[in-house]
């Protein structure tokens, strides 16, 4: 049984209706950008489906805020179902999405390596099939903590999947054919890695209390999104020595050319504020620096989070031109804007 | 009550189920968070109770329809890896089922055999990856077992039910190579797995509502 | 005596160095927008200054970011001087901030109304004027939880230096005079009130410990940004009913004309995620409607903070057609980015 | 010694005072946490800290020089409210003590005035506004009585410490009408003000640095 929950101390009203009372705060919040859907629990561009376009669509389990819904709009994602807190959707609001971004030319699955989430785009998939709709899947399993046995789910996807959802976004966006924007967004897939580190749990909202409990002077190391317990429990260190850890878990397994131009994003976990992701930023730019690749292109915020979790998570994308370019490509979301 | 499996035994069950689930639901939600998310129970109990009050609204469905409205529900309202699971599991007994009406205990077994089919087609998972069907895959072994040696189907669910306690409590020695917990790696071990605890929940159910000797328990 | 301080988790490396660590961060994360000139402790813009132009500089202490070393750049500040955290900046780095703003065209200050703030950045004006620059100082205090009553401090400022900013940035990049820009920035002082919410307390990194204790089920009313506790402690309460009374507060001393066209700023505290924010907006967008006011500009994320506080303020700034255009104005800072 | 304030004597109690600001910064940092924003210790423990190395590189400065060396070394590294005040308070007392060289005890007293009549302007602050200047108006009030009735300075300071202390006491009956605090409203009676702390902590180590007793004191 659990302990009596203390009163969660979120800005919430029932706490079953935590998802949907967002949703809808998004959408007053953002009129001109996207729409939330209530029936069908999806939130879609505010001017699509554009004719024509390539469809691109994701989801999962609501709490890692942006993500998906906040990169919903023009060159980023048609639609993003959104599931109850750290459970992925359901098939009938991936189906929902889909035939929202569909016009015929076909719709992309973004998909994080989470069984729950592999299934029920799967589910859907086969359901849009039945509808006509040509759907491709792009599974995204970025996460260098998970150790990659056969015969085991494999490795999550983490925040390689924002970057997945930018630079498909933008290849539909050019006009680009559905193999090709699931091409491009399969390069991404295969260059991309992520290493989170968690130094406090989070409280969804329906189970009113923190997932694990850390003593005091303990972190965990190789976290998800959806505020679990990571790969290991190790003292507290410092910024410097984080990021060192942190460039290196990362860097061995993505084995970048030397001299590689990289995009780094660090993602906060939700509850770390802007000056201390600086700062580890800073560390973590000198590390990737000292290591021999360039991050040319930097992200530094909350863009794939766990709740009000303290922590943050590295993406290292290797680069090159093409994806250079569809990066920079002009976006408008939520959470993700420029050249627009 | 006889070995049949009519309607409304199919239904006494499913209640049973979804009974047992909102009572054990913050239990399987601290499971879940030893491990997982945090959130097995509140799905399962979200399920369930939809499941229920489905085939409430419809009162005329055979077995078949009443699996298939079961197995659709907790697809449309579970999410996560329970929802595609257990939607799987009642969907292949639906379809096992057909339109054929009430099951004899040996046509029950067969669906829940094909449910268990369904379930480690669609997740990938083998007995031993620390998973529901470690308790659901020794469940249905006994109670095939135990029909196949002539037992009553009272006898043969009570025997199934040790089965998916003893495999569920297997669990907690293992390393989870499925779901969430497989991130953990070899911290998992130590800590029994949630979905095991709910499908024991679903055998203990059936154990209870299911086969002459129900009418004295349930 | 301090109770002996649990280490914190947060990503830091010597607590004293914690500003500047983290501005040498922000410099590697944005370097085509800002500068970090650590020999004089300030932020400035990268392409700047620019020739001609009117300066536009702030700062206050640290803790608080993005504010305001985060609204350097291309159509808004300058130039910012951070000080350290909950501490105003020093004379010598306002004065360096104002140099580094100034090519012959003056200089505007905006002061948050805090003792300290508004003290060190007299100092600083009186030592630039010896220099010969000329500036201009506006001061903002939108916080109606302070009881503003004569002999006192006065309101602090809070949300509404963040409009001051991009609407004053916005007046000087398109070549306004001093005069002109002070005018309109004393325009948006003049019509923009604030008031906070506090869920959590924060640890300063240097203090290493929480500034207050919150019981459970017990939140903060009318805070402030230094993680200070507010004008009252009472029982938590629903979303829906929070934002009956931030509305209630804010638009009561605002008195908006009926029917007004307002811009609703909701800033979280540092720790608040995104999908809480969203859904206390969706209750404040709501309430605001429902007393008489159009929302036709919103901005809803982490704007002004106090480290890692739980909580939020509600900004809200009645619009005209000349605030609508400036704000509409491009702008490309690292907190802050659209039309460019 | 006697009472005349020379150079090494006033290097003394700056020196002083920079030891008990350091000794007490967790406490000033504790009292600003009740109202303000858990900064004051630190604040000044940086900023006498630098003073006093500053006036340590220069050993042969003049009163009136040290002074605006103190006062330049607090604004520049301080900060908040207290760089500007306590930076002012001691530029102001160094105009007052002006190139003159040592100063008496009628001279010291006169320059402490003009550096409160500083820090009143600066903060446009009143006695009873719950600040700094309710420890330091009645210090050099008590300072400038007792040497109007013929005391010497040891037994001056002496008054003007208890003066100061009492003052700081009585800040915890007030409302805070300046600074952090103000922000309080009623919520910061009951609560001292850490300035006025810190003020009272210059006072008593003028008292033990400077004026005849003072040799056995400190
Ligand atoms: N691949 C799989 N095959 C079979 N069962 C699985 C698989 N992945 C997870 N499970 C079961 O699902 C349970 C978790 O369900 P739930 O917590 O509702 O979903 P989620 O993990 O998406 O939060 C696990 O305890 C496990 O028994
Ligand atoms: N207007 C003022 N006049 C005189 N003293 C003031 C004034 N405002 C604040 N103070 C003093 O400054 C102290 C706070 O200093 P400090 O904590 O270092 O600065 P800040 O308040 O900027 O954090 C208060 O306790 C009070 O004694
Ligand atoms: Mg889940
Ligand atoms: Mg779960
Ligand atoms: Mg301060
Ligand atoms: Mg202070």
């Amino acid at each position: 049984m659990l302990p009596t929950a203390t009163p969660m101390r979120k800005f919430l009203n029932d706490p079953g209706d935590a998802v949907r009372d967002s949703l809808v705060g998004l959408a007053a919040a953002h009129p001109g950008v996207l729409r939330y859907d209530a029936a069908n629990g999806i939130v879609v561009r505010a001017d699509g489906p554009v004719p024509g376009k390539v469809g691109v669509v994701s989801g999962g389990g609501s709490g890692c805020e942006p993500l998906h819904t906040g990169f919903v709009g023009p060159g980023m994602l048609d639609a993003a179902a959104p599931g109850q807190v750290f459970s992925s959707p359901v098939p009938d609001q991936i189906l929902a999405a889909t035939h929202a971004a569909d016009t015929g030319a076909g719709v992309l699955h973004i998909v994080k390596n989470f069984t729950g989430e592999v299934m029920n785009f799967e589910m859907a998939a086969e359901l849009a099939a039945d509808d006509g709709v040509a759907v491709e899947a792009v599974v995204v399993n970025d996460d260098v903590a998970v150790l990659d046995r056969p015969g085991t789910a494999g490795r999550r996807g983490l925040g390689g999947t924002v970057l997945v959802e930018k630079i498909a976004g933008a290849a539909a966006e050019r006009g680009q054919a559905l193999d090709a924007v699931a091409a491009v967004a399969r390069r991404v897939v295969a260059r991309v890695r992520s290493f989170g580190v968690g130094l406090s749990s989070c409280t969804p909202p329906v189970a009113g209390r923190p997932i694990f409990t850390l003593p005091d002077g303990e972190i965990e190391l190789g976290i998800g999104i959806s505020g679990e317990p990571g790969r290991q429990r190790v003292p507290l260190r410092s910024a410097r020595e984080l990021a060192a850890l942190m460039v290196d878990e990362v860097l061995t397994d993505l084995a970048p050319a030397p001299g590689a131009p990289v995009l780094a994003m660090l993602s906060g976990m939700g509850g770390t504020p802007s000056s201390e992701l600086h700062l580890l930023y800073g560390e973590l730019d000198r590390c990737l620096r000292e290591a021999g690749v360039e991050p040319v292109r930097r992200l530094v915020g909350n863009f794939i989070t766990s709740l009000e979790q303290s922590g943050a998570a590295l993406t290292v994308l290797e680069l090159d031109d093409e994806l250079i370019s569809l990066w920079d490509a002009p976006v408008h979301t939520s959470a993700l804007r420029w050249g627009m | 009550m006889t070995d049949t499996i009519d309607s409304p035994a199919l239904r006494a069950w499913l209640h049973e189920f979804a009974r047992r689930v909102a009572e054990n639901s913050d239990h399987l939600t601290a499971l879940d968070s030893e491990i997982g998310d945090a959130d097995h129970g509140s799905n399962m109990d979200r399920g369930m109770a939809a499941a229920a009050a489905a085939i409430d609204s419809d009162p005329g469905a055979e077995p078949g329809q009443l699996l298939k409205l079961v197995g659709r529900t907790l697809v449309s309202t579970v999410g996560g890896a329970a929802g595609p699971l257990y939607g799987t599991l009642f969907l292949r007994m639906a379809a096992a089922a057909g339109d054929a009406g009430p099951l004899d205990a040996a046509g029950f077994a067969k669906a829940l055999h094909a449910g268990l089919d369904g379930v480690m087609v669609r997740g990938r998972a083998e007995v031993g990856d620390k998973t529901m069907v470690d308790a659901l895959a020794p469940a249905v072994d006994a109670l095939e077992g135990e029909l196949a040696a002539g037992a009553a189907l009272d006898v043969a669910l009570a025997a199934a039910t040790t089965a998916a306690a003893a495999g569920r409590d297997a669990t907690a020695d293992r390393v989870a190579r499925k779901g969430r917990a497989s991130y953990l790696g070899e911290r998992s071990i130590g800590h029994q797995d949630p979905g095991s605890a709910s499908a024991t929940l679903l055998v203990e159910a059936a154990a209870a509502t299911l086969g002459t000797a129900a009418d004295g328990q349930a």
